[in-house]
């Protein structure tokens, strides 16, 4: 299934409104019997006394995307997927809010079960995206992924 | 050659900018690195992966873009 | 964490919109980083020449919901998660409808992937649900688990 | 002793209705299994589990639950 490059960032936090949206958009697709979604949250960690607020996100977008184009040609090569969404934030998400949005779907569940996990961790690991934690004083810190 | 150098994330923090303009000639992008890293003393502590005309590449690449990208560890998720 | 029993059923499809409900709720739940969601979707199956156009789902749910909930205290006890929602239908749902949903939540993302996949599958083994799949002609067949 | 049994899914088919009372001694869930397949020939070419008072139990359980429950292969989500 080749398809052009497609931007998966968005401005700010990914609204669960959108999400339902997203969903819904399916259900006209009635040969698939399984989606799963993963979702990224801010989360409000305390680090040195100093909570986390926000995460500022900026990115190379263009490397971005490109590899986020081939990390999603592999995904559909390798597993019997009939969609896949992907959404990144750029810009400022606050803690409890949604920055990353990944959504796969197939006739059945297996598909979707090893494909999710693989696309989280690639696009984590591979695509230059760079979280800024901002605290509450306005001091801040550079996210680091585990 | 004149190349574009742009810094990301935290790099724009070390280096006080977000992009300068260079007329340099060099052999690879290991020799860039060496010579960013002797004009920006902080970025020798720092990891970062250099991208041309919007492709990552190894150090030992010949250096030929003119869009240089300079990415910090990546933290998206 | 024990908790006490809950009804799991719905009467019919469960909507986007009660999805997109259901994780709004979790935006105040800070120390939260990642969900994970399972929906289970109506397949409209050709099944010798005629398409299924809704199930109709009856269940003893006495023991449904019981097993459930010992499903969910195991992976509660197993799995470092913050929140865990499972609803599933009762009575029609048409093709292209949602008929399963499985929400975890954790501060990170390994936990949500792990239990995810377990909890759909010991769901599916163990929960005295019974699906009609309902053809377009007034016909019908009784779903069999892959 | 008196004792309800339900059918579920295609059983109610199988035996044309979804729950009757029997007044029955019978030691075990097996014995039910057996008296029921004799009664109902078309249960005898059909999978299903058996529940007492809402516990899903084996075979060689003693029969002793006053609420049975005929459960054929599940098929949720």
């Amino acid at each position: 299934m080749k398809e052009k490059i497609k931007n998966i960032f968005v401005e700010g936090a990914i609204s669960p409104t959108k999400i339902a949206e997203s969903i819904a958009h399916h259900q006209s697709k009635t040969k698939i019997g399984a989606h799963a979604i993963f979702l990224g949250q801010v989360r409000a960690d305390l680090i040195d006394g100093k909570t986390v607020s926000a995460i500022e996100y900026t990115a190379q977008t263009e490397i971005a995307n490109q590899v986020c184009h081939e990390i999603r040609e592999a995904a559909f090569s390798k597993y019997e997927l009939s969609c896949m969404h992907i959404y990144h934030s750029h810009g400022q998400v606050k803690a409890g809010e949604i920055c990353f949005f990944v959504f796969v779907s197939s006739a059945h569940r297996d598909p979707v079960f090893n494909s999710l996990s693989k696309l989280v961790n690639d696009i984590k690991a591979k695509l230059p995206i760079f979280g800024k934690e901002l605290f509450e004083d306005q001091t801040h810190q550079w996210k680091v992924n585990q | 050659m004149i190349i574009k150098v742009r810094y990301f994330g935290q790099l724009q923090e070390v280096t006080g900018k977000s992009e300068e303009h260079f007329e340099l000639t060099l052999d690879t992008t290991a020799s860039l690195r060496r010579f960013l890293k002797t004009l920006y003393p902080k970025l020798g502590t720092m990891n970062f992966k250099i991208a041309q005309d919007n492709k990552i590449t190894s150090d030992s690449s010949p250096l030929k873009g003119q869009l240089i990208d300079l990415l910090p560890p990546f933290s998206g998720g």
